[in-house]
């Protein structure tokens, strides 16, 4: 029993944010039943309040941990994502169906990975039947990515994947990429089998050698050889629980991975910072072809290209926006993770960044004391201000910053 | 898991939540005093009036206001704990104000006050102290957060708006950046007021990439009329009126080794950080670099190495 | 981590423990405290054997007498895996510094030590036995001394120079080890091993060497009696003990025996022209019993007696073969009856009574010569100095055969079959051993304290009763888990609610089959890798394949996985196995259909992704029209009133016990367990399974349809897919938690054993 | 709630436009009357008028309407609103434009907005509050308790609850006047299909409703002057709840108000005649406007379990697809209200289960209630558990609604004259040939040899068929009676269209 309830604590939709995604959680018949009510207790004033706020403390909590050391991270990446698009992904175990489901995550997931790594490639590969297609090569543009993936004909299923086939093209594109950038596949696998040519092992033994990091999302069940693959590779392989689980192990590969000193040598890629312009005719650009009136001007050849980042088509420069290099600092400036703070040296009366006031622990004379564990303190080590947990959640996720260290450089000194 | 209420939609009777930054840095609103005669203490009554024309354009509008002052940025209203305010004003409500604003209208006054106090009895800023504006963005956005979780339906629409004095400081670079970007992801515009001084490129950026209004005080004078004019509008009826004209922003980058303006630049692959030269050692990251084309490198470029690594050092310090 | 079980300090070579394994020590304990038998029922997988061994040595080089441990395995890979096992405490004892001499040695067949160039080339066991006696027999020996054409085994011969107690030092010794001793210092291992023996405080052999009195004699006579014997893997034990006493003899048997006795007879004429001195002697020496007869190496006596009744080898051969001629004649008598028996064109079954009254009544050969008879055989070969003995295996089994017939009246049953499978004309002695107790009385009379040890005992009271002895300590532990590694499901009925079962009346009725065919191809859709799936036996098997094969359920499940089959012949099974492993291992997935009882069943772990999944298609009933078996169950009816059907039920249960076992090994393992049967359904079937097994077969899973099964399994398979946090504290000890255990437990467990030892 | 919210809004609205030029002069003399009324803007007004209120100081600007169309962009639908922004700024003559073409904005409105804004002036229009605390004040949870307890009683007194006292005079005068309720037979006030529609409104839209029928009656009968009525409803509207204000401050006229206004709820005084009062939360929302505030403190004040919290809570329905309505209510108010349009089933402690039916909401509609009134009392009475899922309410039950109220507009009568017994075919088919061709046939049997006709038809066929006769009688043909059904409206036959 014990491991099976954990499995479903970790998705009672306590948590509002959630709930909101509920369509996605289908029908409440379909559900196997949690028996949500093993997790609470009451406290002594009868009422769940509290455990369900230690509950989502908890959960909040757990999204966090991470390494904040500054280790250095391939900023710059080149993923192929693999779709497998055999018959098994017309399964309808998960919600409309693992075909659908896949299609509009991997739209997200291209959106929020270019979000995340804005200087950084990607191509789509798909496989059915058998045999590996590549629907786009490496590129810049999430656009291009998501046209292809809207499109119906390039997503029909077909018999069975082929790992070693879509590996193998995956590869003889990313051992060209240049050494600075990271080399990565993503695939998400419906199939529980791959009929492969020949024997795959070698396929891994070469991804291995030019350090390709392979990252499989299983969605059915764990298979030994993707498993080996990702270990041998250094990649994450996860297996979904449901479509919540799903999204959060897709999004687990959109920070960019840590790379070993040796994997990537580091070089100086110039870059181009084009100016944009608008012009009252609309003149062709060199991207698409098509006349647009407003683009921005390759700083080195003076082409025209519709958006950035890109890659310069004609002079092959890497054309970005410094908002763009900017986006990706947060990964190379993590802030550690806030400690939390016992009751005992809880004194603050309110939260240091959202004004929210803290629960009193000497006003609860209910016991609240006994009942939240956590004193919903949580210390910034820099700064030693105390954060709220949505903040300290808000924080990591999403702003990069510890409000507590910029607002207060006197603290530092 | 960012709240990502859709915040992008606004219909007619949703409410405002204003978070107002008040850039409060002394020597340069002294300054802005000199050359142009608005003072801090004439903006801020500006200011009040503002706020409460704010509230008043709805009774659910709400508002935030934030200092951010040199070396450390504070809420000044709403604060959890409201300070002694029955003591040093007469009656906790007067007749002729409204009682909102009246609520407000006194504890910024207060907090600015004592904010003033102790920070002006250590009066030794090193000279390039610069006004926390990071940090304050940062707040703003947490308190922003939390207000929109607090409310399920998405009724409150959040906004920015920073009235900004100060010139960028490149150290906070990497933290406005951070905060615009998070502004973006949860479609909060960030409008900025600039009082005075020259135009910030940073701020620019962000109110571009936000989505709000970035615009120069012209007339110091009539500094209350341009609020209301240009900030004051809700994000639904910005909708139907048409902005004061939009002037272009620049992303050409500023190289780090000497903040010059740059079209083509070396990038670091680790760290991103840009050169306006190719050089064999990051100076932010300090990995090796190796760039086969080019390999000329002028002795020129040590001193910039070494006035950033100054730079780096605080750099993380405030930003890690 | 070293820790004390009431006061006996274990060195335990993992810092990690079981509690399992930690209770299965301490009552391992209060057995040998107790010097008594124990029955120890394990899962599979949760470090039976590492824990034993460390429990043990602990406790010889802890007290005085230092008491030998006679492990006894079933297959020569697990004997190897247990001696590495060994290896590894040992190792871990002495880097703990540990002083003490150990020596722990395996013995298996000549066949799998030998170094002899032309000799370890035979494939066939028997003739490698043969062939190297003829190398290293006494008396060839003797002659080679004259002439030296007479090539030796020098392997042999330098362990001839030694004196046994000093060519091997201390240490552990796996086969392997051996071979390269050997090999190192031209000896041969197999006859070092059994000089060894003595000397060794451990001992790894299989069971044969304990069990089947035959070998018995020679190899574990001058064991003492506080030894420790551990039968692991005993779930079959009473299965071997009967074969081990059980004789066939055919037709082509009788035959060659005859012709053997021919040869022996010329023998003697040749003899008696050469020398009748050596004749003469033997006769003499046979007056004086057979004692003195045995006074030559023990290597001579190829065969020994089945039978090791002390009065046989006291008293005196009776007269009427103590000539050899004599004793000739006699065989050809015999065997001339054996074959007019033979003849008969209908099923006979009499008990050994009236066997031999009807004998005696025909051929006047009375009872106690019978008895002697290989004995007798034995001595004679040796005066006669044979060599080729391999000829003489049908020859002796008919003395063996004659010899048992002779000593035990009951507890054994003969059965004639003239026909095999009531067609084919192919006469059959059964000479059917019923009472299991029989081969194994002696090990138990003979040591303080047996241990029988398995990862499927359940229910324990049966052995007890089969193998009739006491138990001081008899216990099944069930498995601790942080996630609940393995899945059971009981399914009753096909998606279309028909009940499915391998009942003789139904078994071929499309339906079921049907939804058997379904279950599979479900299955091989949701579950990653690898499957096997169990028959109760290889007819129903081929009947159902071919069905499936009519209704294209193959065909449907090849899209997901690739087929194999085990067959009845060892080197195709062995290739489908290779086969399947690699299909398992590449991401195709793979589906392997055996049968219950099979090679398969027994042997082969399909531990990770090489079996995520076993189906029990039906119960793995015996074929209950067999003779034998049919007088067995009434055997054990009469004698130890145990009722035919919780006999069969039992039987079948253990064997689909051992088959789902195949899918666990080991804690980080996982897989599920699919019965499909709907008379798993019932407790009375399920109380029968092992507790690890059954106290995880909830109630929502003991009636399900397979769509309901397969909602189940998936979820499941999910589950088990996530990365699991350590079992540190729930199901895995840290040295603290133990002593914290034994902290909450301290006063129960001392006077407990108090009373033991008392 | 945004219904109800326009609702309220076009209702003052209206009788604001109503009032002339010089009475807004009047009222904009009072701050809070000039944010009150400001608030009840449309957006892109209230805009405007912050835009242009500050002008003054820096230089006098002179604005044309289409000066100010230049701030808007040039889209139909910013246009659009900017007109409709403008017309009510002009309705409500906060902004004009003068003869010369140029908008100017109120005087006294732009100097009193700007006091509101700044706090300047003396005019101590957001209420006097007392300078000496009062002891035992009391408590908002017992403000809101006594607020709903006169209020309700009012509307207990409507839905005719019994032993619901005889409310004030004042009350009856708005109830009876405003045809909430009229006079029966036997001299009891019977509530009127209005009086329903009225129970269906959230409590802050009642409570205008009736504020500014009393408006009326103070206009008229207790002559009151209606600058200073307004005045103190807005004054009420921007006080703070709990406070205590003083009543010297306050006019006569104002005093005389506050009774009623106790009366309904909107104000506490301990007793009659003392000398502080205390707005209640009816009050204190009256020009915020929103229902949720207001029924939260129905919610809070009515169930006793909640307490303080209870405020944050609002709604207290919850439909399903099934047309289950569970309502966590336990005033027999909510209650009865309810019994308006579903089916009560179960009432439990906290809890009232019903149904929705055919039945229950064809009995609502006879009383003249619309379904989209239904639909809005459902929708702005939700409980929150609701709020988060759109649509609000589930489609199957909102349409199952309108469309009930559709099927009773099956049937239209039309008033018509049957004409029937004709002698033979032939006159009947000519007769019914001839009326068809002029259109006035609504329904014609040719078997039974009869057809109506309208009530306009009738003359005309009448005559034709008298000419008819008359022809005949000369040419002696067979008489041809056609008895025509002398239309009494009552027999003209319904026909189905």
């Amino acid at each position: 029993m014990s491991k099976q309830h954990k499995q479903a604590e970790e998705y009672i939709d306590i948590d509002d944010e959630i709930q909101t995604t509920a369509q996605q959680t289908g029908y409440a018949w379909e559900e196997e039943y949690k028996r949500s009510w093993d997790v609470l207790q009451e406290d002594e004033d009868g009422s769940l309040k509290r455990t369900v706020e230690n509950l989502q403390h908890r959960m909040k909590r757990k999204k966090l941990f991470r390494d904040t050391s500054t280790i250095r991270r391939g900023i710059i990446r080149h993923i192929f994502l693999i779709i497998d698009l055999s018959e098994a992904m017309m399964e309808k175990d998960l919600r409309p169906s693992r075909l659908e489901l896949t299609l509009s995550y991997a739209e997200q997931f291209i959106l929020e990975y270019f979000d995340q790594n804005p200087i950084s490639q990607l191509g789509i590969i798909v496989t059915r039947g058998g045999i590996a297609e590549k629907l786009t090569d490496l590129t810049g543009n999430p656009m291009d990515n998501i046209r292809v993936l809207k499109n119906k004909k390039n997503t029909d299923t077909d018999g069975e994947p082929s790992l070693q086939n879509s590996l193998e093209m995956a590869r003889s594109t990313l051992i060209h990429v240049p050494a600075h950038g990271s080399r990565e596949i993503l695939i998400i696998m419906g199939s529980l089998t791959t009929c492969d040519p020949g024997d795959i092992y070698d396929t891994i033994d070469s991804l291995v050698k030019e350090n390709i990091r392979v990252s499989v999302v299983g969605l059915a069940a764990e298979v030994q050889i993707c498993k080996h693959m990702c270990k041998k590779t250094k990649g994450i392989y996860g297996v979904v629980l449901n479509e919540v689980h799903f999204k959060d192990l897709l999004f687990e590969i959109i920070p960019p991975p840590p790379v070993s000193v040796a994997q990537s040598k580091a070089e100086l890629v110039i870059m181009g910072f084009p100016s944009s312009v608008t012009d009252s005719m609309p003149s062709l650009c060199a991207c698409h072809s098509k006349p647009t009136t407003n683009g921005y001007i390759c700083a080195r050849c003076n082409s025209k290209i519709c958006d950035l980042p890109t890659d310069c088509p004609v002079c092959e420069l890497t054309l970005v926006s410094s908002p763009h290099l900017a986006r990706s600092y947060h990964h190379l400036f993590p802030i550690d993770n806030f400690v939390e703070v016992p009751w005992n040296s809880a004194f603050t009366t309110h939260c240091f960044s959202c004004q929210m006031p803290f629960p009193n622990a000497t006003t609860s004379l209910l016991g609240t004391r006994v009942v939240t564990e956590t004193s919903g303190r949580y210390k910034c080590n820099k700064c030693n201000q105390h954060f709220c947990i949505d903040c300290d959640v808000f924080v990591h996720e999403v702003i990069h910053n510890c409000p507590g260290c910029l607002a207060t450089t006197l603290s530092i000194k | 898991m960012s709240v990502l209420k859709d915040t992008a939609t606004v219909n007619e009777d949703d409410a405002n939540l204003l978070v107002l930054i008040i850039d409060t840095n002394p020597l340069i609103w002294t300054r802005s005093a000199k050359s142009t005669g608005l003072s801090l203490k004439e903006a801020l009554r500006h200011l009040l009036v503002f706020i409460n024309a704010h509230l008043a354009l709805k009774h659910d509008n709400e508002v935030a206001v934030i200092a951010s002052h040199v070396d450390v940025s504070k809420f000044l209203f709403p604060i959890p704990t409201p300070p002694r305010l029955s003591e040093d004003t007469d009656q906790v409500v007067d007749s002729n104000l409204y009682q909102r604003f009246k609520v407000v209208n006194d504890q910024v006054i207060g907090n600015m006050k004592d904010l003033f106090e102790d920070i002006t009895t250590l009066n030794s800023y090193p000279d390039k102290a610069s006004s926390m504006i990071a940090g304050a963005l940062s707040m703003a956005l947490c308190y922003i957060n939390r207000i929109m979780r607090a409310d399920e339906i998405g009724h409150i629409k959040p906004r920015i708006l920073i009235i900004s004095i100060s010139p960028d400081s490149p150290y906070q670079y990497i933290s406005i950046m951070n905060c615009i970007f998070s502004a973006q992801k949860l479609g909060i515009p960030i409008d900025v007021c600039k009082v005075h001084g020259e135009d910030t490129v940073f701020l620019k950026q962000a109110a571009h990439i936000t989505g709000g209004r970035y615009l120069k005080l012209q007339i110091p004078q009539g500094f209350l009329q341009f609020l209301m004019i240009t900030f004051l509008p809700d994000r639904f009826t910005r909708n139907y009126q048409c902005l004061p004209g939009e002037e272009k922003v620049d992303f050409s980058a500023s190289c780090f080794c000497h903040k010059k303006m740059i079209d083509i630049g070396y990038v670091c692959s680790v760290c991103l950080s840009i050169f306006c030269h190719p050089l064999e050692q990051c100076s932010t990251c300090r990995t090796n670099l190796i760039l086969a084309s080019v390999n000329e490198c002028g002795l020129k470029l040590v001193n910039g190495i070494k006035k950033l690594d100054k730079a780096k050092g605080r750099e993380s310090g405030g930003s890690t | 981590m070293r820790f004390t079980i009431d006061g006996l300090p274990v060195y335990f070579p993992y810092d990690k423990i079981y509690p399992e394994q930690y209770a299965y020590m301490s009552d391992l304990k209060k057995a040998l405290d107790a010097e008594g038998h124990c029955l120890l029922e394990m899962p599979s997988g949760t470090g039976k054997t590492v824990s034993l061994l460390s429990l043990i040595v602990a406790y010889q080089m802890y007290y005085p007498e230092k008491r030998k441990l006679i492990y006894c395995s079933r297959t020569v890979p697990e004997i190897e895996k247990t001696l590495a096992e060994l290896q590894i405490l040992i190792e871990y004892r002495k880097s703990h510094g540990v002083e003490e001499s150990f020596l722990g040695i395996g013995l298996t067949s000549r066949k799998n030590l030998c170094l002899h160039p032309t000799v370890s080339q035979q494939k066939w066991g028997k003739v490698v036995d043969a062939k190297c006696r003829n190398l290293t027999a006494s008396w060839v020996r003797d002659k080679s001394k004259v002439d030296t054409s007479i090539e030796l085994c020098n392997f042999y011969e330098t362990l001839e120079q030694y004196d046994p107690s000093e060519i091997l030092m201390d240490g552990v010794y796996t086969l392997e080890d051996l071979r390269i001793f050997g090999k190192e210092k031209d000896i041969c291992p197999y006859y070092l091993a059994r000089r060894m023996i003595p000397f060794a405080n451990v001992v790894i052999y299989s069971y044969h060497y304990l069990l089947d009195p035959k070998v018995a004699e020679l190899v574990s006579k001058e064991m003492s009696r506080d030894c420790i014997v551990v039968f692991d893997e005993a779930h079959n034990i009473d299965n071997v003990c009967i074969e081990s006493l059980s004789i066939d003899i055919t037709k082509p048997n009788l035959d060659a025996s005859a012709r053997s006795v021919a040869k022996l007879s010329e023998k003697i004429d040749e003899f008696k022209a050469k020398d009748s001195a050596r004749l003469k002697d033997e006769y003499t020496k046979l007056l004086e019993g057979l004692k003195a007869a045995k006074e030559a190496k023990d290597e001579d006596t190829f065969m020994a007696n089945p039978v090791l009744p002390d009065d046989l080898l006291t008293e005196a051969v009776p007269g009427n073969i103590r000539k050899a001629e004599h004793f000739v004649a006699f065989l050809r008598r015999f065997i001339e009856y054996l074959k007019t028996r033979m003849r008969i064109q209908h099923v006979v079954a009499e008990t050994p009574i009236s066997f031999l009254q009807h004998l005696r009544e025909l051929t006047f050969i009375e009872e106690r010569p019978l008895r002697f008879c290989s004995q007798r055989l034995t001595s004679l070969i040796r005066t006669l100095e044979l060599s080729d003995l391999d000829e003489y295996y049908a020859l002796h089994k008919v003395a063996a055969f004659a010899t048992l017939v002779a000593t035990y009246a009951n507890g054994f049953l003969l059965i004639l079959e003239p026909f095999e499978n009531e067609t084919v004309p192919n006469p059959i002695l059964h000479y059917a051993c019923l009472d299991a107790s029989i081969a194994i009385k002696p090990v138990f009379e003979r040591f303080k304290t047996v241990v029988i040890t398995s990862g499927t005992l359940s229910p324990l009271d049966m052995y007890p009763k089969m193998l009739s002895f006491q138990t001081v300590v008899q216990e099944s532990y069930s498995m601790t888990l942080t996630r609940n590694c393995f899945l059971p499901l009981v399914i009753t009925r096909g998606s279309d609610q028909v009940a499915i079962s391998s009942k003789f009346e139904v078994r071929n009725d499309p339906a079921v089959v049907r939804n058997f065919g379904q279950i599979l191809v479900e299955f091989s859709k949701i579950v990653p890798d690898g499957i096997v799936a169990f028959f109760p036996s290889y007819l129903y098997m081929e009947s159902i394949v071919a069905m499936w094969n009519d209704m294209g359920i193959l065909n449907e499940a090849w899209k997901h996985k690739l087929i194999f089959v085990e067959t009845p012949d060892a080197a195709e099974t062995s290739l489908a196995l290779e086969n399947y492993r690699t299909a398992c291992d590449n991401g195709r997935g793979a589906i392997l259909l055996s049968v219950a009882r099979g090679k398969v069943s027994e042997g082969i772990d399909f531990d990770h992704n090489y079996g995520r999944a076993v189906i029990m298609f039906g119960v793995p009933y015996q074929y209950t029209e067999n003779r034998i078996l049919k007088a067995r169950l009434e055997f054990l009816r009469e004698n130890y009133r145990i009722r035919e059907n919780d006999f069969l039920t039992f039987d079948a249960m253990r064997h689909a016990a051992q088959c789902v076992g195949r899918v666990l090994r080991g804690k980080t393992d996982y897989g599920l367990m699919i019965f499909a049967d709907k008379r798993f359904g019932r407790t009375d079937k399920r109380n029968k399974l092992p507790k690890w097994i059954n106290q995880y077969i909830t109630e929502t899973a003991t009636n399900l349809s397979t769509d309901m099964a397969l909602v189940i399994a998936k979820k499941f398979l999910r589950s088990m897919a996530q990365p699991f946090d350590d079992q540190r504290g729930v199901s895995l000890w840290t040295l603290e938690d133990i002593v914290a255990k034994q902290r909450g437990t301290a006063h129960l467990s001392n006077n407990f054993g108090g009373r033991i030892i008392q | 709630m945004p219904t109800a919210v326009t609702h309220f809004k076009t209702n003052i609205y209206e009788c604001l436009e109503a009032l002339p030029k010089p009475t807004l002069d009047q009222l904009y003399r009072e701050p809070a009357t000039c944010l009150a009324i400001f608030r009840l803007l449309p957006p892109l007004a209230r805009q405007l008028v912050m835009s242009l209120l500050f002008t003054q100081p820096i230089s006098p600007i002179n604005l044309t309407q289409s000066d100010l169309r230049l701030w808007v962009k040039n889209e139909a639908a910013a246009l659009a609103k900017f007109d409709e922004a403008l017309d009510k700024l002009s309705k409500l003559s906060i902004m004009t434009t003068d003869s010369t073409g140029y908008i100017q904005m109120n005087s006294s409105f732009r100097e009193r907005f700007q006091d509101c804004l700044t706090g300047g002036g003396d005019h101590q229009s957001f209420g006097v509050p007392c300078e000496r605390p009062a002891k035992d004040k009391p408590d908002i949870t017992f403000l809101d308790r006594h607020a709903m307890k006169q209020w309700e009683e009012i509307l207990h007194f409507m839905v005719g609850t019994e032993s619901t006292r005889q409310p004030s005079a004042a009350v009856l005068k708005v109830v009876t006047r405003a045809k909430l309720m009229k006079e029966g037979k036997d001299k009891q006030l019977m509530i009127t299909n209005k009086g329903f529609q009225f129970l269906l409104q959230d409590v802050n839209t009642q409570v205008w409703a009736f504020l500014i029928q009393y408006l009326d009656i103070a206009d008229e009968l207790l002559h009151m002057n209606v600058v200073e009525v307004l005045n103190f409803f807005f004054m009420l509207g921007s006080l703070e709840l709990g406070m205590d204000y003083s009543v010297e401050a306050l006019t006569p006229t104002q005093k005389q108000l506050l009774d009623d206004l106790a009366n309904f709820g909107l104000a506490y005084r301990r007793k009659k005649g003392s000398s502080r009062y205390y707005p209640t939360r009816l009050a204190t929302t009256l020009t915020s406007g929103n229902s949720a505030v207001v029924s939260s403190a129905v919610s809070s004040s009515t169930s006793t379990t909640t307490g303080e919290d209870g405020a944050t809570e609002q709604g207290f329905i919850i439909v399903e697809t099934n047309y289950k309505l569970y309502a966590y209510t336990e005033s027999k108010l909510q209650i009865s209200v309810l019994r308006l349009f579903c089916e009560l089933q179960t009432r439990f402690a906290n809890m009232v289960y019903a149904l929705i039916t055919r039945d229950s909401v064809r009995k609502a509609l006879k009383h003249g209630i619309t379904a989209n009134q239904i639909i809005s009392y459902l929708t702005s009475h939700a409980h929150p558990q609701m709020k988060k899922q759109v649509p609000l309410l589930p489609p199957t039950v909102v349409d199952q609604i309108r469309l009930w109220e559709m099927e009773r507009n099956r049937l239209v009568a039309t008033e018509c004259h049957l004409y029937k017994e004709f002698r033979n075919q032939g006159d009947y088919e000519m007769v019914l040939k001839h009326a068809t061709n002029l259109g006035y046939v609504i329904w014609s049997n040719a078997r039974k040899r009869m057809f109506s006709v309208t009530e306009e038809g009738h003359e005309h066929v009448r005559n034709y068929i008298k000419k008819k006769i008359a022809q005949r009688k000369t040419n002696g043909g067979g008489v041809g009676e056609a008895g025509s059904g002398i239309g009494t409206p009552n027999n003209g036959s319904p026909s189905v269209r």
